[in-house]
């Protein structure tokens, strides 16, 4: 059963995929104005246009150039960008460690954050406490990141200076770095300084993504306790002795986690979708930032390239969560 | 038996927030070896009454007048957690729908031996001898296989049977049993009867047996509360309420309750009058007290 | 006959209902503030007046009579630029939402109801929509129409009608399994009067919640445009553009982030507690 | 009337099969395993009277009645209706004849729609058979089932569950039926309300001439309301025919079980021997 699952899954997620890789191919060409045209100088001919829109392939028919990209993607090729020249993968590997790492802290800090929120609220359900908490992720909630992330620019940025509100890292440390990983590659080679400044830069906007998913997560899994509290198998560990906290955190929290885990997986995905506007906001130099100046330059083969970086990052998370609920749930396990 | 009833409730009052009450004044015992009965309608406040013994109320209700004695102790004038620990230590309970009863993301085993160990301080051989011997008991075969199962493995009779087995397991004072069977068909639901009444005949365990079904009354117990709208309308012999009931609410109760061996008795619905005299003088009694 | 007294009385909710009334409040106030702008503004939106250039609003010093907010880089008055604004944000929300919601809406209840194909095609679509991040397809999709108010709008109906298709779905395959839904079979009703009669109304609940929120959701995906430069025109005075230009003048000229701002949350917040509120006031099953 | 036309079978059923895809064991390719639940029945539902239909869970009571309102269609067998194969019309071709077919559902919280007012719920069907439905009608129909002209504008959550299961039943004989499905209408009440909603549906039937199949898992109310009694166990039929030859002597082991298992209100000391 859970092999098939799997299989299931697999197959689906690539019908999905060639979906996608065939809406972006489609909308990029689509897109008035001659990308060839505005990367050269003014004074250029058409011969100069005609060469260089034949090198890059745009004077074929668009199912052609469709199955030449699609052919290439396959085998790791994900064209040149335009406008910076260079191989789309390597762009793209570039920029894609650090709006992972961005993604990830603001996961941590979601789950953390709400988690905390939930516990406390089902803790003490039914009183003041807990109307006061969903009052506040109600309100939380409602608020989109990039509102937060400015908030956040106008707060702690100008009218009380603590942090840094553009880049990724303190422009004067000096670190040679191997991998685009910084928080990683920093903890691994001991420098905790790089550590420091790079979790400095990316505590802002890392909060405005996760202050959102904390409010859902917050909402969500209290709900699920409160649920699951009600049930039998909890009232038989309280006759058993076990104190309302240890309750929660023994009986309840694993079966409240499992509806909400589905849920923190779609979010997530919206999260990482939501770092393209945020990086922006914070001048961080991620993945999302990358897209819109390609956007912005009809970079073609780059925007292809980022937008199927995504997809399939978003793909592989939600596959991730639904095989995870299976290994978690033990009527899914078996088979 | 000694005189001292292995629960003693006097004049309990239990008040929804907002200051409803949901049991009024109820007084009841429960000697050593002796099952009683909780009998009433929905929204008689049978549940409430194992609930507070237990201490396992909602947050939103709390009992706010009288006293409950387990034994010796007076468990209303207790902090929580003395409480939490006197109440695990002498009374179980068996609960109303299996499916729920049961942890599903856990095995049958620690279910039934975590407690034993960690409340009880048994050694882990001792609980796990205990749990297989209970299991035996209760009449599951493979007993190992099933100590190894999760709850949705198991068939609803079966995880009642664990449960029993469960609560039995710490040889208990008082168990507590919700609606017990309210949940199964009815061939199930006499051998799980007639478990519960084997194994508490045996340890001699006092058993607060809830229910809404006249016929289990009949059948399980010695003695029998009947509630009304929180508040004990009749409190006797199980013989003598079938033989001779005192109050007409019970009389209406027993003849409320379909029997096929009984065609001339039985089907008529409670008088729609006399629930609204008992309302009335309900609301009467608020309004003089 | 017995049990034939009304045992529920019909408790309407009396009890002010903050949740409601504030964001109505807010919203009333930003209608008539669009609508009367030409009246209300105190200033030409786009009058730059080099000589009043970054004057800060009125509770600190330095400032002009008049312009109560400040004034921005150019010397345009911040308030007046903030009421016009609010016109290109309440059309973009009242047009984009309403058509998300139908759009979206429809797909959602035929997947759910009518399952089969009409369900495969459109949950696959919705799991390929999905997987683009939603501002960069935004962005995508009006570089790809051309700047200005219809591709606004059409761009946030062309991504975020898949909300409404994905919950509505969900909701109508729950009611679907309900008795009343045989029941109304039995009753001898056609499927397609099964779902907009009986379906439906259940639904409905969570088709304004969506709607309202949709709104608000709306007036953001405007402004991240403006931000990005890619939205009605850089000329006509935005909140986004406003904020676009307060996050470059940060540091000289605070207040042209901060008003804009503090509309868009209170906008947001509004229209998000609006949905919850309305439910509360007009659903029958919760009165 | 004679005698004759008062036994008549309105439904005659004849080889009834019918099966459920088992989703848990379903391979990758292919369909999944299915599970029989009813396996060949054959019965009448005689016309004029109340039959029983009495099983445990899983032996398929709810499936067939499901069946005979054509809700579930049949992998195999015959349902006739006055001679009439409807096993296996079309939802067009049934609209017509389910007017005469109405069924009252377990639970009345979900069988009636929690937006719509009861009026509304009565009348809806009765609109569309073109048997009036104004709000005079809803009232009179709410009459019939001992509610008052104050409950037409109730919505269902207002209700006790008595009072919504008599509007199920309002509803059902608004369309003044032939045969009504009465699906464990009272497994979910108290035992007060349970005998008022019997006795209610047992007046209805004598003073309209309805045909009703009671399916129960409660052989006591049974032996009080029905004329006949069909026992399933299994998706088969162990045995059936009038109350009191199956409650007095019944053929089967698991019948015999199934009486004795029943805790009846009264002092017998035996009972758990």
């Amino acid at each position: 059963m859970f092999a098939r699952t799997l299989l299931f899954r697999l197959s689906t997620a690539l019908v999905t995929l060639f979906g996608v890789a065939v809406v972006v191919f489609v909308l990029v060409r689509v897109a008035p104005g001659n990308p060839i045209a505005m990367m050269l100088p003014p004074g250029a001919t058409e011969e100069d246009i005609a060469r260089l829109t034949a090198l890059y392939g745009f004077d074929k028919s668009l199912p052609e150039q469709f199955v030449i990209w699609l052919g290439g993607v396959l085998q790791g090729d994900f064209g040149t960008s335009i406008t910076l020249r260079q191989p789309v993968d390597q762009l793209v590997l570039s920029r894609l460690p650090a709006t992972l790492e961005l993604s990830v802290m603001a996961l941590f800090i979601a789950l953390a954050l709400g988690g905390a929120v939930a516990v406390i609220g089902a803790r003490r359900r039914g009183t003041g406490t807990e109307l006061g908490l969903d009052l506040g992720s109600a309100a939380v909630l409602s608020i989109p990141d990039f509102l937060w992330g400015l908030l956040f620019v106008l707060l702690f940025g100008v009218l009380w200076p603590v942090l840094s509100i553009s880049g990724r890292i303190d422009p004067r440390i000096e670190f040679e770095f191997a991998t685009r990983f910084y928080v990683v590659e920093g903890i691994l080679r001991g420098r905790f300084d790089v550590v420091g400044s790079t979790l400095a830069h990316m505590l802002m906007p890392a909060m405005a993504l996760a202050l959102p998913l904390a409010a859902m997560i917050a909402q969500v899994l209290k709900q699920n306790l409160k649920e699951v509290l009600r049930l039998d198998y909890t009232n038989l560990s309280r006759v058993h002795g076990f104190s309302e906290t240890a309750v929660i955190l023994r009986d309840a929290l694993q079966n409240a986690a499992l509806p909400t885990l589905t849920l923190v997986g779609v979010q997530f995905t919206f999260l990482i979708g939501g770092t393209v506007i945020v990086e922006r906001l914070f001048a961080y130099e991620g993945l999302g930032n990358m897209a819109i100046d390609a956007v912005i330059n009809r970079d073609l083969p780059l925007i292809q390239g980022i937008v199927l970086v995504f997809a399939v990052l978003f793909i592989a998370i939600n596959l991730a969560v639904d095989l995870s609920y299976a290994l978690l749930n033990p009527r899914l396990r078996n088979g | 038996m000694t005189d001292r009833p292995t629960l003693d409730i006097l004049q309990l009052t239990v008040t929804l927030r907002g200051g409803r009450k949901l049991l009024r004044d109820v007084s009841l015992k429960v000697q050593p070896g002796e099952v009683r009965a909780l009998v009433g309608e929905s929204g008689a406040g049978k549940s409430m009454i194992g609930k507070a013994v237990l201490g396992i109320l909602p947050p939103n209700i709390k009992p706010t007048e009288g006293e409950i004695l387990l034994d010796t102790h007076h468990l209303n004038a207790m902090t929580p957690v003395t409480r939490r620990r006197t109440v695990s230590k002498i009374a179980s309970l068996i609960p109303q729908d299996p499916l729920t009863a049961l942890n599903p993301v856990r095995k049958i085993g620690p279910q039934i031996v975590d407690p034993l160990i960690h409340i009880h301080g048994w050694s882990r051989d001792k609980a796990r001898e205990r749990a297989r011997e209970l299991l035996d008991r209760v009449q599951i075969r493979n007993t190992d296989r099933v100590l190894q199962s999760y709850p949705h493995e198991l068939s609803g009779g079966m995880r009642q049977r664990v449960l029993i087995a469960s609560a039995f397991a710490p040889s208990p004072r008082l168990i507590v049993a919700d609606e017990p069977t309210t949940a199964l068909d009815v061939t199930v639901q006499k051998q799980i009867l007639r478990l519960i009444r084997e194994l508490q005949q045996e340890t001699g365990t006092a058993v607060l047996f809830v229910t809404h079904d006249m016929g289990v009354v009949a059948k399980i117990s010695q003695r029998v509360s009947v509630l009304f709208a929180g508040r004990v309308m009749e409190d006797a012999a199980t013989e003598d309420v079938f033989r001779n009931p005192q109050h007409p609410y019970t009389e209406a109760l027993i003849a409320a309750t379909p029997s096929y061996s009984d065609l001339n008795r039985s089907f008529s619905p409670v008088p729609p009058a006399l629930i609204a005299d008992l309302h009335a003088k309900i609301a009467a009694e608020e309004a003089a007290s | 006959m017995a049990d034939t007294t009304l045992t529920a009385p019909r408790s309407r909710n009396r009890g002010l209902n903050l949740r409601f009334w504030l964001p109505l409040f807010w919203v009333v106030l930003l209608i008539l503030a669009a609508v009367f702008a030409p009246w209300v503004a105190p200033r030409d939106p786009l009058a730059q007046d080099l000589f009043l250039e970054r004057l800060p609003p009125f509770f600190m010093k330095g400032t002009e009579p008049g312009y109560w907010l400040g004034t921005d880089s150019l010397g345009r008055d911040v308030l007046s630029r903030m009421i016009y604004g609010a016109r290109i944000a309440l059309i973009v929300s009242f047009t984009a939402a309403t058509l998300t919601c139908i759009f979206g809406s429809v797909l959602g209840l035929v997947a759910g109801y009518f399952g089969g194909w009409w369900d495969t095609v459109i949950s696959r679509l919705v799991d390929i929509w999905m997987s683009f991040p939603p501002v960069l397809f935004a962005v995508l999709l009006v570089a790809v129409m051309g700047t200005g108010l219809w591709s606004v709008i059409a761009a946030i109906v062309l991504i975020d009608w898949t909300r409404f298709a994905r919950v509505i779905r969900a909701e109508t395959l729950v009611q679907a399994r309900m008795d009343y839904v045989d029941s109304a079979r039995i009753g001898g009703a056609r499927r397609i009067s099964t779902l907009v009669s009986e379906i439906l109304p259940n639904v409905l609940p969570s088709i304004i919640a969506l709607l309202t929120l949709e709104m608000g959701i709306a007036v953001i995906v405007e402004a991240i445009l403006s931000f990005v430069n890619l939205s009605i025109s850089s000329d006509d005075p935005t909140w986004g553009s406003m904020i676009a230009e307060g996050r470059g003048a940060i540091y000289f000229a605070w207040w042209v982030l901060l008003f804009p701002l503090i509309a868009l949350f209170l906008t947001v917040l509004s229209f998000s507690q609006l949905g919850e509120g309305m439910k509360q006031r007009f659903d029958p099953v919760l009165q | 009337m004679s005698v004759d036309v008062l036994t008549r079978p309105l439904f005659s059923v004849r080889g009834l099969c019918l099966s459920f895809p088992d989703q848990s064991r379903k391979p990758l390719f292919g369909a999944a395993p299915r599970i029989e639940v009813l396996k060949g029945l054959d019965l009448d539902i005689p016309e004029g009277r109340i039959t029983g239909i009495v099983g445990e869970s899983g032996s398929g009571k709810s499936t067939l009645g499901r069946v005979l309102v054509r809700l579930l269609t049949p992998d195999a067998g015959q349902v006739l209706l006055d001679g009439k194969d409807i096993a296996h019309l079309d939802e067009d071709a049934l609209r017509p004849l389910r007017r005469d077919l109405q069924m009252i559902f377990q639970d009345p919280m979900s069988s009636l729609n929690p937006r719509h007012n009861v009026a509304r719920i009565i009348t809806t069907p009765m609109k569309r058979y073109g048997l009036g439905g104004s709000h005079a009608d809803a009232l009179a129909a709410l009459e019939r089932v001992g509610l008052g002209a104050a409950f037409a504008e109730r919505y269902p959550h207002e209700l006790s569950g008595g009072q919504r299961q008599r509007v199920g039943i309002a509803r059902a004989i608004a369309l003044k039926p032939r045969f009504i499905l009465a699906d464990e209408i009272v497994s979910g009440l108290d035992v007060s309300s349970q005998a008022q909603v019997l006795s209610l549906l047992k007046d209805l039937a004598r003073d309209m001439g309805l045909t009703v199949a009671f399916i129960s898992h409660d052989l006591s109310v049974i032996r009080h309301l029905c004329d006949d009694v069909i026992v399933l166990n299994l998706g088969e039929i162990l045995e059936s025919g009038s109350v009191e030859q199956v409650f007095d002597n019944p053929q089967s082991e698991v019948t015999k079980t199934l009486l004795d298992a029943i805790p009846l209100p009264e002092l017998d000391p035996d009972w758990f021997d």
